[in-house]
């Protein structure tokens, strides 16, 4: 894609030869297999390794095996890997976001010394508890508990749509305890805790998402994360995450668009390309515009996270609109390639079909609306 | 049916639709879809049920005469609705059996092929199938390369041919190659030597039917199996004009399902103590899309009088494709997002008829081409080809 | 006209309603569209030429009785149509003399109240007003403020009025006030003390028609101007669905005309050599608009079968409303566009239309307000108050 | 309008400076006006001299009397005067991309220094004649000729919608000598020459817009523009007025949307603030977005603009995507306005009006489609 707006000046030396080295593993090991990963439904879990060797696990923390690159490099990581596939980036998003972000900033000593290292080789999976099947867009009504009994918890519950849950080796889960939201860690084979995966998904089919089920689940008391205490601290999680879904979905439409532009240059109509009509150029014209308005976006949102000073809302503004426009790049990137955009020799309808999902999960564009309509008006009107 | 009837539009159907309207439904909510999704997943076409639609008279159902039904467009009409209700896919099926194999054998054969093909195919005995389209020409089929030349008592035809319906399934092909220079129709019957129907098996969308590349290699068939009455591009073109009616129709069917399955949902599911149905913005998606349906509704109606008047344009075809079709599109699109994350699960139809509508927008004349006669029409001024 | 009428809705009508729409037609195009532009700069509003309308028998067009015209709604849909490719502003005085003031008249008026007013109101001798909506009630009018208390053999009426058409230049206002906490309407006649509508001036948009603010000072009424049969806010709302349906019909005029400028203009604008109508990108524009314009067109009349035949669910009139007006917006703006730098000058309609229909989308129930309304038919659930 | 984006920190202090002294200028001075201009369909000319003190005019030039301050500091102060009306920066972007900026860079020696120290101070009045009537969108084809005789240049043709012209002391027009495209200055009372004012507007009301008449107009031979050769010359100056166009609308959406924010939290009905209901959040959430990424969007291109690495199709795309953001806001807040938005009590309807012009002029947002669509495909589609 044509870098118009000079945007690849934006970003330090450093954080380029991510997105390159990123790119070139994508184009390696991942582009070759993606067809038949989405035509079967599954996840090659055992690439986890090889983005552990990259440093795209646990990207943005110090320490523990982590690289600690930028906010900015990370996003460029993300967006790299849903160029491929929307499901390489959710895979990252819930093992960055979701699991290392919470043990490194709620966790204990010892919890971080044992987990971060092996999550960030890609050696140990984690995934991320909070969603109900009755409480998706309000997890604060949340009715999964815990109860404490001697030196043990007990687990109670059920959650879904989560994302890694069959094959994570250790699961960050939010429960009530004593009617106050607290999160644990419960580890894989934990006798009342299983984790089958959900079926028959047209949308995500390179990704793991389960349900939790949780049935006098016991753990060590010493798998409470001490820090992570109430929902502030699991939205804080989530946070994370739509930050790399708002760089993620970037790669997505580029990846559209890059196709569809190919195709209307050698595709020919009454003896010419299709990219010559005006009726094409007006749709990639509105593309591109929207691509570059939303790496723009991405760019000052990883700034300003790297600052410390990015408000829950300027995550919220980047995820709605960053996932709308790379679903509406898909679709009329889709109706570009015609015929042939129905068939999986093309990317594009396996990208529309994934970012359904991701319209909707990490927060529903409309729960983003309403979050960036309290900011500005002070009045909720979820309810 | 749960959405209100606000235009009180089934005033305007005679008893008889309506109850051939509930039966046919009937039939698909209970053949078709409880099977759908599966058939879906696994890329299978049932043609079983397909051929059973014969005794609900979809086959051929405009036509006169031959054991076809004679029934009118807004019948027809309204089954194509009903049984995209089920799938696109299948009504894909049926709208190319009638209105591009029996439609033109009716139209320009000569009478022993419409004693041969028409009274079986009615009775979904025999299956057709229509090929204009080539890998390098779909807007522009004027352009197409096949060809065919005399030898003797015979045609021998040669080219390549793409996205043809229920081809692999068919017992005859209605297929358009050039002879002297000239666009000229063809029957070719199944298992003619150098006739090769290959399915296209990677398709996301219509996985609930047959799409197929055709080679033509030194493919003989007999003089007597040329469409005698059929005279060039136009000819094709007034088969398009019948499917794209009964697309026109169709694609009410996949948005009412659709509709109907997200405004269960939004009832049904709970979030901050109250239905989701019960907050402005979803309400707002509903008010949107319902209004959109029943204007698509009118302007098929309308239309399938015009068609029974014969008096039909074929812009106001256009008109009613391109602007059904994307109605449907939107309307799959919104019920998706209202689903949430189940909207991605076969649990629900909604995915399938929404990945289901990106063929059918492309389809019998695109969006962009629908667009351009329509602009022609009322400038007089050409801006394609 | 210079659109091809696609889809032969002529054929709908009666050789009388085409014969009396061609009337009107001729008269708008002769004595306003002429002039509507100057008139518009001057914020004028043209009595003599309203007035003039009785002629065409505009004025309570469906009423039956008390020499009123007892045509059919799609009579009168006809007529507002044509009255409002002339301005919105113009349709708006008519609108509101037939639905919002005779209507109430004759609906829940004494028998002396209807031969006093409507013989006269029908001949455009004298004009009648709606007042209902306040400064701070809009889109709630249960909650309005305006109060009105027995006194021996009088109505004693306070409070204030916003957004009233016509109020500074009718002889009768309908005015709704609480009585005894109940919504209650009366009769209030020019000039009566108390009574003081005051002109809005400022306004960019219906600037050929009045809209007055109204300040009701210890304004005395006999108790005779009682409108007997009126009962709660649902007389009123019943005048609004009346006046609705004359705005679904009406907006389609006012995009007509932008429609036929922008084409006209599109054939003949030269650029790059050919005209602009030649280019797909114009020519999209004009697909798109066509296709809405027939929708709309169908939508009213389906709408205007049901209202003659007693049978239309108020939701059916928000449809309408809410699609038709959204419509021509949209069209006036596709039009301002495609006429480039002229199109802001008043040597074109489009921008007058363009800048009348933002009141026009706001007024007789916001967007906002049908969406909900259709919301609340479809789920059941009430999402606004 | 809250900042969520920290878009000021983006700015030098400098810049900010010359913002914040425009939008001084702009409340005190234009805002308690603007109505009753509007009303009149008068610009006040009197304010030029205003705008030359605070280094408004020519501000990007260097020498000669004029600022040389940064492309982002011009195009803040277009986003405060269009802040209060599109005419403001109209006359600004005709005074400054369209005339002072060719004379600097195409114009000799003695031109530079008669014309741009009173252009700057605002002493003199410029506007630019390049746009014909039958030639909007396809200046080349103009018809407008020069021939020389003796020490003369002889002007005969029309042009049309001329930002200034009937104010203006100097006039840069565009005529064909020997069929190929040539800049000459032309002044004020030069016999042969008329600007008579464009009646029956609708839109910029506070704006000057006229027809230029050349009837055998005779014009000194030094007053040839001698680097201002060829279509692309005038090109140049559109990308100017252009990138001002781009800041400028972000003023007018702004206003807009402050308006009807306000109006928002304000405005009861059914017992709460409007402001409170999804529909009005959902419409404020998605224009403040937009708003947003327009920022975003011009600072980036400012800063190309200071490098000089902007291309041509860079600007279209901020021109194009910022004017359909703007009209789009103030059309979404004029509804939001209710019954009330359609009274000049109220910004958003005169906004809507002028931006339609906007829309239209300096390239119309079809021809900007057309130059991203051949920048992508590089194929030309405009015929």
């Amino acid at each position: 894609m044509t870098d118009l707006y000079h945007i690849d000046s934006l970003f330090s030396e450093e954080e380029l030869m991510v997105r390159d080295t990123t790119r070139e593993l994508v184009e390696n090991e991942l582009m070759p297999g993606v067809r038949d990963w989405n035509r079967e439904g599954r996840f090659p879990v055992e690439m986890a390794a090889q983005f552990g060797e990259l440093g795209i696990l646990g990207a943005t923390l110090d320490a523990y095996g982590c690289a600690g690159v930028s906010y900015n490099a990370y996003g460029l990581m993300a967006q790299e890997l849903e160029r491929c596939d929307s499901g390489f980036r959710s895979f990252t998003s819930a093992q960055n976001g979701l699991v290392m972000y919470p043990i490194y900033h709620f966790g204990s000593e010892g919890q971080k010394e044992y987990w971060l290292p092996k999550l960030a080789t890609g050696e140990a999976i984690g995934c991320f508890g909070l969603t109900e099947p009755d409480f998706g867009s309000n997890p604060g009504g949340m009715i999964t508990t815990a109860r404490q009994e001697g030196h043990e918890y007990v687990l109670n519950g059920v959650k879904r749509w989560i994302t890694n849950g069959t094959i994570a080796d250790i699961a960050v889960v939010w429960a009530k305890l004593d009617d106050k939201i607290q999160g644990f860690l419960v580890a894989k084979d934990t006798p009342g805790f299983s984790a089958p995966e959900i079926e028959g998904k047209w949308s995500l089919r390179v990704s793991v998402t389960s349900d939790l089920y949780f049935d006098e689940c016991r753990i060590p008391e010493y798998n409470l994360l001490p820090e992570a205490v109430g929902l502030k601290a699991a939205l804080m999680c989530l946070n994370q995450a739509r930050h790399s879904i708002a760089w993620g979905v970037i790669g997505a439409a580029i990846a559209c668009f890059e196709e569809a532009l190919e195709y209307s240059k050698t595709r020919i109509q009454f003896d010419k390309p299709i990219g010559g009509f005006q009726l094409v150029q007006a749709k990639l014209a509105q593309i591109w515009t929207d691509i570059t308005k939303a790496q723009l976006l991405c760019h000052r949102l990883g700034s300003l996270m790297d600052a410390g000073t990015a408000q829950p809302a300027a995550i919220s503004m980047a995820k709605r609109n960053n996932v709308a426009m790379a679903l509406n790049t898909a679709r009329v990137c889709r109706d570009i390639l015609g015929a042939s955009g129905i068939v999986d020799d093309y990317h594009a309808i396996r990208h529309m079909n994934n970012l359904e999902s991701v319209y909707t999960y990490e927060g529903t564009h409309d729960i983003h609306t309403l979050i960036l309509g309290e900011k500005l008006t002070g009045i909720p009107a979820y309810k | 049916m749960s959405i209100p009837d606000l235009y009180q539009l089934s005033d305007l159907f005679s008893t008889d639709q309506i109850a051939r309207r509930s039966r046919l439904r009937w039939f698909i909510d209970d053949q078709v879809l409880h099977h759908a999704n599966r058939w879906f997943q696994e890329g299978h076409f049932p043609l079983e049920q397909a051929q059973a639609l014969a005794d609900y008279n979809v086959f051929g159902a405009t036509l006169k005469g031959y054991d076809c039904p004679g029934m009118s467009y807004i019948d027809y009409g309204l089954m194509m609705q009903e049984i995209e209700r089920g799938d696109s896919g299948l009504r894909s099926f049926a709208s190319v059996q009638s209105a591009l194999a029996m439609y033109p054998i009716h139209a320009f054969g000569s009478e022993e092929q419409k004693e041969k093909w028409l009274p079986k195919m009615a009775k979904g005995e025999l299956i057709g199938c229509f090929s204009l389209t080539e890998p390098d020409h779909g807007s522009d089929p004027g352009g197409l390369t096949t060809v065919a030349v005399e030898d003797g008592d015979s045609f021998i035809i040669n080219g390549k041919k793409r996205w043809c319906t229920s081809a692999t399934i068919a017992d005859v092909c209605i297929l358009f190659a050039k002879l002297n220079d000239r666009i000229q129709g063809f029957l070719i019957e199944k298992g003619t030597p150098g006739f090769n129907p290959v399915e296209i098996t990677n398709k996301f969308s219509l996985r609930i039917s047959v799409s197929a590349e055709i080679s033509l290699e030194d493919c003989r068939i007999p003089k007597a199996n040329i469409l005698t009455d059929a005279k060039g591009l136009k000819s094709a073109l007034s088969c398009l004009n019948q499917a794209r009616y009964s697309i026109a129709w169709g694609v009410i069917g996949a948005a009412f399902d659709c509709f109907e399955e997200a405004l269960k949902y939004a009832k049904q599911r709970i979030q901050f103590e109250k239905p989701i149905a019960s907050f402005q913005l979803v309400q707002k998606q509903f008010a949107d899309m319902w209004t959109e349906i029943v204007s698509a509704q009118l302007l098929a109606l309308r239309l399938g009088e015009l068609m029974d008047e014969g008096k039909a344009d074929p812009a106001a075809i256009s008109m009613a494709k391109r602007n059904n079709v994307r109605m449907a599109m939107e309307v799959a699109r919104q019920c998706r997002d209202i689903l949430g994350a189940v909207g991605i699960l076969d649990d629900y139809h909604v995915m399938r008829h929404l990945t289901n509508l990106e063929s059918v927008f492309t389809y019998e004349g695109t969006d962009h081409i629908h667009t351009l006669i329509l602009g022609e029409k009322l400038t007089g001024l050409r801006a394609f080809g």
